[in-house]
């Protein structure tokens, strides 16, 4: 294989080393090499988010992202938002509000929404649909998943308090 | 949607940098955000041989005040613009524009620079650029230089960066207080490009008239276009209902966009009249 | 009484039927450990990637693998003459016509399958897909359907030229593919001749795409020493495409197994059999190692599963109230390059037919006539029954065109012509028989919860002040629950559905169904079924569906079937369960069958409330000895469920939008949906359903299409063009219910999921048009996008300051 | 064009060598006087695509002097296909002709979906780039070195419609042998620059 590159990068806290080409694009390399599944491939273009995962504080889209360029990096994928047995805030709410159908779009939504809530920790709906909208659900309208975010942020807050 | 294989460099400075783009010349790509290029190179219809990746280089970060001019480091990030205190009190047209490009995981990703050096028809900054009278920096093997937005977007992807050279910073004249501003964008959907837009700065004179307007169109033609002529035509006017009117036919008429999905060559031509009218209202009610 | 109270702890501790359980199967998703088809990693796997052909209508003049074949891990490269040996470079359609798998000589639509690369990962088969090189010399191509049946048209499929049927009745055009009728043509257009009004309309359902958020896919695992075949798949129907697989294959049902796992969403798109699914088993079969071939979500909205491409023609005739007499829908149907629509046999234009609508219609008269063009082929059922959509929308939309011409408002001219609640059940004049229905109560409480006058008032201001405000009106019946096997049956099959249950001695249960769940939630909603049915906690209810190897034969889930046939099934298999545990208990306490009354989740003695067994007791004792003699031990049945007619939910929905004529931008301002879908299993997952529905609806009215160009270019296969909409433009949706269950259905109920596509689409269009019927406007063609919202003020003269 | 109508349309007459002034064409093979085999490549911004396909001659009007071309190729992913229609037609203006030309691009498969938006453009830059190359080759035949651009394309400001007439400025750049946008507006701009100062351009 030509040009190949030795990556080192924390996954879900983890160290881990992945010998890529320079093409191979994250989502590849989370799903096929790291045995992470839970970031989807919904469309390849970067409108749906399926594949969303948190880099260094960012959300980002795994299917336009190289991984050659994560050397160095946190990653945060939705297997790593269970912790200790106790699932995220975000986790519960989603099932609580029924925030999902298919699932297909979910850890995508739940990685998104949680760097939302680090940067606005109560967020209004407009707020929600606003920072939501680079991912897609095709199942459950958004309704519920706004009042999930909306649920967990109170969750969280109280936890806080 | 894989892109063909090709060499990767992650220069850790600017010269460095430099050096590699000097090297490789028309083989090498730059990376900045890469919402454009790579979805590009997935379709196989881009296939740079060597892609350098800016993203490792921290001078060409930050949003400052220096004098009466704002510099932004040219990767600096969309959501970098939308968060800035700074741009927010100095230039908020920049963050209203921002706010209207792509989604939030893109804004994340995608830079200023980045949007301004694709120069695709469809990126907003480029007409903000004009709007906003901004100036570019650019770096070379030779050294640097200064290039003014206006005329610096030629045709399509064809700007005035020379081979070899590397967009390191925007430079932003602070507008005078109390000049209005807005960027009114026509789109389908969340993360669709302009079916239509308009960046209008507005200085008003304490009689009310028109003291000076800059209106810059975005996705109308092969370029960014500035609306020179509806510049001139609003100086000294009063902005009444005929005056707005006025300026946004001639901001069409120098209008030429492709149909598309968006809409054909008339309803893009008609919004951008819309989007002028839209754009010059807004930056007049927040004029003073 | 503290007693009822008791009784009412034990019910809730069930939660059973009506009670908003939160789902089983959340879960593993909300862990990011569901198992899509692209999850699934075998030893040894190769991955496919398929060659696509950029014209529409071509020859191919020659394939060359040769570049392909040296590129680093490329394994082999499929063309059609390769499946010709083993018979599979052909296979059958559902809708009773052949497609060709891998395109032999020809390609007919653009993106078409030419080759398949087989390599060890998806990098290398893609760059071994462009590796290929193929020759192609242009044809001549139609894309519009009204031209496909002209004189000189280029014939399509040479390869049936000489057939003169394909699925339906005799063929008068190379492409023309069938033409369908019902009702009384005479007697409708004697009405007609002599009819105070009568209405015309040219209506069109876009061509769209379902565009589930996981494209299709497969990984076919064939094993040269068993001889077994096992095919893991995205597809909503996993027992009917083992049949199809095995009938092409030559491979035993019995070594085939197909298993469905999680699907990210189907919408219709994953019922039919595609080329990839195919080519990819003859791969493994070749190779004799796994294949896996997930399409691109390019390639999934350029050539799998779409619907519509209806062009109708909608006629009402009327008496000056408004009362509609007679009806006269035609459609030319676009069914692109082949004929692979999911249909029953005998009814090739689905359940076009329901297109009376809620309304008593005397007279009526329908025909449809499917064309083939060079378009990729389809004709899914988008989240409805098979062209329900179609027919809903043409006759909510000529109601409303019926009212403007007589004057009548739009909520009252509904009114006149419902169907009334003592008229059910109702035989409509196509001779579908409405099994249940109440319309006037569920359109008056919608109408007042919007305050519908104060609306109409609202409307009339701004009008008098030049502004657009539209209020669009739906009270649509669906037809769900394909079906009995009298009517309904693919490839001979019967609609039938199946749900096999065992109790184990300590309480537990599995139910097998025959469906295949995509996200509406089967693995919780059925539990509360036989919760209820059984007393015992939905808890300890294992549903399993969707491996052919575990479940008994069904038709899977597409048509909103699942609830009113395969749900139907559960509640028989459940009561065939109790029945036996009565005469258990009767053994027991020494009573006689009839000295019992059930009460939640036991047998009492009349009169003796002490004396009782509850279920869970009976479950152990029926695997001892203790049992009635003659018995046979353990709890098992199994139920075949063949529904003697299909359901009928129905909504009164309302839109109210705010139209920009300088812009054409619209802006739904509200929308109040008031479903009926019977008896209610799980309130949450039916609002969830419903949310999603609406915002389908609002999709597809407002922005999906399937654009081509006179070159049968494809001009928005990305999500780049394709819209489906973001949080930021899906409308907030308020949702409201009757009940009204359905007579024949063991527990009432009718299916919900489709409902709010079917009913919202024409609400969203209704309201649309009526911001602008002060104009003269009576019609305006989806998606009601600015650009053509504008180009409509602009034909007004109204588009400028 | 820097030399008679007469004399321009003459230079026309080398029907292979004009075909080579489409935009990015290389003919690999010469069928008869009108079919040729050749490649097309396209550069648009970092996107480049290459076809495999024909160049004809289809139609040559020594009255009218007018020369019409079509190129109908496959990209080399296999994903689209382009066709070109460039009519060229000579007008007298003196001791010096003008070069008036449409050019008619279509594309299918992956480029039409993604394409839609810049193809009006891009035939407009065929359109220039034919032109340039046409002047160029008018001039290396002896004509007289050609004058600065016109106004139409110099000013710098954006390329006219697809169908719009083009003088073009002669420039070894604007000569390349490939569609590349940069390369072209670039050399338009170094021209106007030089106009600006009262220069022509060597």
């Amino acid at each position: 294989m030509a040009n190949t590159h030795k990556v080192a990068f924390k996954l879900n806290g983890k160290p881990v080393e992945v010998v890529v080409e320079a093409r191979e694009l994250l989502i590849h390399t989370l799903r096929e090499k790291l045995q992470h599944t839970g970031p989807h491939i919904g469309c390849e273009t970067s409108h749906c988010g399926a594949c969303t995962v948190d880099i260094d504080n960012m959300s980002v889209k795994s299917c336009t992202q190289l991984t050659v360029q994560c050397e160095g990096s946190e990653v945060l994928t939705i297997e790593g938002f269970e912790q200790g047995g106790h699932m995220h805030a975000l986790q519960e709410a989603f099932t609580q509000e029924h925030a999902l159908q298919c699932g297909y779009c979910t850890p995508g939504m739940i990685t998104r929404a949680y760097r939302l809530l680090q940067e606005i920790p109560n967020p209004t709906e407009e707020e929600i649909r606003y920072w939501m909208a680079g991912n897609l659900c095709r199942c459950t309208g958004y309704q519920n998943i706004v009042k999930a975010v909306q649920s967990a942020a109170g969750k969280l807050a109280a936890k806080a308090a | 949607m894989i892109p063909r294989p090709f060499e990767y460099h992650a220069p850790a400075n600017l010269p460095d940098a430099l050096s590699l783009l000097n090297r490789y010349g028309d083989e090498a790509k730059l990376l900045a955000g890469g919402h454009s290029l790579l979805p590009m190179m997935k379709l196989r219809f881009a296939a740079p041989g060597h892609l350098i990746d800016l993203g490792k280089i921290g001078e060409l970060k930050g949003i400052k005040q220096v004098g009466n001019e704002i510099r932004i480091g040219s990767m600096t990030t969309e959501n970098e613009l939308i968060w800035s205190k700074l741009l927010a009190e100095k230039v908020p047209l920049l963050v209203e524009g921002a706010r209207l490009i792509s989604d939030p995981q893109v804004r994340y990703k995608g830079t200023i620079g980045g949007d301004i050096s694709h120069a695709d028809p469809g990126n907003d900054h480029p007409a903000l650029m004009l709007a906003l009278d901004a100036a570019f920096v650019l770096r070379g093997a030779k050294g640097e230089r200064v290039a003014p937005a206006n005329g610096y977007f030629m045709g399509l992807y064809a700007t005035g960066i020379e081979p070899g050279e590397i967009m390191t910073q925007i430079r932003i004249p602070i507008p005078a207080a109390g000049t209005g501003w807005c960027y009114a964008k026509l789109k389908r959907k969340t993360g669709d490009f302009a079916a239509a837009a308009a960046a209008v700065m507005l200085r008003i004179k304490g009689g009310g008239t028109v003291e000076d307007a800059r209106i810059a169109l975005t996705n109308l033609g092969p370029t960014p276009l500035k609306a020179r002529a509806a510049e001139d035509y609003l100086r000294g006017k009063t902005l009444d209902d005929a005056a707005v009117a006025e300026a946004a036919r001639l901001a069409m008429s120098i209008c030429e966009p492709s149909g598309d999905q968006r809409g054909d060559v008339e309803y893009k031509t008609a919004m951008a009249g819309e989007m002028t009218r839209r754009a010059l209202r807004t930056a007049l009610s927040r004029a003073s | 009484m503290p007693d009822s109270v008791e009784i009412r702890e034990r019910e809730a501790k069930l939660q059973g039927m009506g009670c908003s359980r939160k789902r089983k199967e959340d879960a593993r998703f909300i862990r990011g450990q569901g198992s899509y088809v692209d999850d699934i990693k075998l030893p040894g796997m190769l991955f496919g990637a398929m060659v696509r052909s950029p014209y529409a209508h071509a020859r191919i003049k020659s394939i060359n693998k040769q570049k392909a074949l040296a590129v680093p891990g490329v394994v082999a490269v499929l063309v059609a003459d390769d499946l010709k040996p083993v018979n599979l470079a052909w296979m059958p359609t559902l809708g009773g016509d052949v497609q060709a798998v891998l395109a032999d000589q020809k390609v007919c639509f653009q993106y078409q399958e030419v080759a398949f690369v087989i390599a060890s990962d998806r990098y290398a088969a893609a760059d071994g897909a462009e590796a290929v090189e193929v020759d192609y010399e242009e044809l001549p191509v139609i894309v519009d359907p009204h031209k496909a049946m002209d004189k000189d048209a280029p014939i399509i499929r040479e390869d049936i030229a000489d057939k003169t049927e394909v699925g339906h009745g005799p063929r008068t055009h190379p492409n023309h593919i069938f033409t369908w009728e019902a009702g009384d043509k005479a007697a409708t257009d004697a009405v007609f001749a002599k009819a105070p009004v009568t209405v015309r309309e040219e209506i069109l359902n876009p061509r769209v795409h379902p565009c589930p958020l996981e494209t299709c896919g497969c990984v076919a695992s064939f094993s040269k020493p068993t001889g077994q075949l096992t095919v893991y798949m995205t597809s909503q129907a996993p027992h009917l495409v083992r049949t199809v697989v095995s009938m092409l294959s030559g491979i035993a049902e019995s070594k085939i197994r197909i298993v469905g796992g999680d699907i990210g969403g189907g919408f219709g798109n994953k019922v039919p059999v595609y080329p990839g699914y195919v080519v990819s088993i003859v791969a493994s079969i070749v190779t004799g190692v796994p294949i896996k071939w997930i399409e691109s979500r390019i390639d999934n909205i350029s050539t799998t599963g779409f619907a519509r491409d209806y062009h109708g023609v909608g006629e009402l005739a009327a008496d000056k109230d408004g009362r509609i007499k007679a009806l006269r829908f035609t459609a030319l149907a676009d069914h692109g390059a082949f004929n692979s629509h999911v249909s029953a046999t005998k009814l090739p234009a689905g359940l076009f037919s329901i297109c009376t609508g809620s309304y008593d219609i005397p007279t009526a008269y329908c025909r449809v006539d499917a064309v083939y063009t060079n378009k990729a082929p389809g004709g899914v059922a988008y989240r409805c029954s098979l062209r329900v959509t179609e027919a809903v929308y043409l006759i909510e939309r000529m109601i409303d065109v019926l009212a403007q011409k007589t004057g009548i408002d739009k909520a009252e001219i509904r009114r006149r012509n419902f169907v009334k609640a003592e008229q059910f059940p109702y035989t409509t004049a196509f001779g579908w028989t409405l099994d249940s229905g109440n319309y006037h109560p569920a359109l008056e409480r919608t109408l007042k919860a919007v305050d519908y006058e104060g609306l109409r008032r609202e409307q009339a201001a701004k009008r008098a002040k030049g502004e657009l405000m539209g209020i669009g009106i739906s009270t649509f019946t669906e037809i769900v629950g394909a079906g009995p096997t009298k009517v309904c049956d693919i490839l001979g099959i019967g609609l039938f559905d199946s749900c096999e249950i065992r109790v184990h001695p300590t309480g537990s249960v599995i139910a097998r169904l025959g469906t295949m769940s995509q996200g509406q939630g089967h693995a919780t909603t059925y539990a509360q079924i036989i919760a209820t049915e059984l007393g015992l906690p939905s808890e300890d209810i294992q549903i399993e569906e969707g491996d052919t190897d575990k479940a008994p034969y069904g038709a899977g889930t597409w048509g909103s079937r699942s609830t009113p046939v395969a749900g139907a099934a559960a509640a028989r298999a459940a009561r065939k369960i109790k029945d036996k545990a009565r005469k258990i208990a009767a053994h027991l306490l020494e009573v006689g069958e009839g000295d019992l009354e059930w009460e939640v989740d036991r047998f009492k003695v009349k009169g003796n409330p002490s004396e009782a067994k509850t279920m869970k007791e009976i479950c152990m004792v029926s695997h001892t000895g203790n049992i009635p003699a003659g018995m046979e031990q353990g709890l098992n049945s199994v139920e075949y469920y063949d529904p003697p007619n299909l359901t009928f939910p129905f909504g009164a929905y309302v839109c109210v939008v705010d139209v920009d004529r300088f812009t054409g931008e619209i802006k739904v301002r509200r929308f109040y949906a008031l479903d009926d879908c019977g008896t209610r299993i799980n309130p949450m997952i039916i609002e969830g359903q419903i949310h999603g529905g609406l915002t389908e609806a609002f999709a597809v009215a407002m922005g999906q299409a399937v654009p081509f160009d006179e070159n049968g270019n494809h001009l928005g296969n990305s999500l780049m063009d394709y819209f489906l909409p973001t949080a930021v433009e899906t409308p907030k949706w308020e949702t409201d219910f009757t009940v009204t269950p359905s007579p024949h259905h063991p527990i009432g109920a009718k299916g919900v999921a489709e409902s709010p596509h079917v009913g919202g689409i024409p609400c969203f269009s209704n309201a649309v048009v009526d911001a602008f019927a002060h104009l003269g406007v009576t019609h305006m063609d989806m998606p009601h996008t600015s650009f053509r919202v504008w180009q409509q003020c602009k034909a007004l003269g109204i588009h400028e300051r | 064009m820097p030399a008679g109508a007469e004399a321009t349309w003459g230079f026309l007459q080398d029907v292979e060598a004009v075909a080579q002034c489409m935009p990015g064409a290389t003919i690999t093979e010469r069928i008869d006087e009108r079919h040729f085999k050749g490649t097309v490549t396209m550069r648009i911004g970092p996107a480049s695509m290459s076809f495999r396909g024909d160049v004809e001659v289809t139609q040559i009007d020594s009255g009218a002097r007018t020369l019409r071309l079509l190129g109908k190729g496959t990209d080399t992913t296999g994903t689209s296909g382009a066709s070109m229609d460039l009519t060229a037609r000579i007008e007298d203006a003196g001791d010096a002709s003008n070069l008036v030309g449409t050019s008619q691009v279509s594309m299918s498969g992956k480029a039409a979906a993604f394409g839609a938006r810049v193809v009006s453009s891009v035939a407009d830059q065929i359109l220039k780039q034919f032109a340039a190359n046409f002047a160029a080759r008018v001039a290396a035949l002896g004509g007289k070195p050609p004058s600065g651009a016109s106004a139409a394309v110099g000013s710098g400001e954006p390329a006219a419609g697809a169908s719009a007439a083009a003088p073009a400025p002669a420039s070894q750049r604007a000569a390349s042998r490939e569609l590349n946008g940069l390369a072209l507006m670039w050399a338009v701009f170094k021209d106007w620059l030089r106009a600006l100062f009262g220069k022509s351009p060597a």
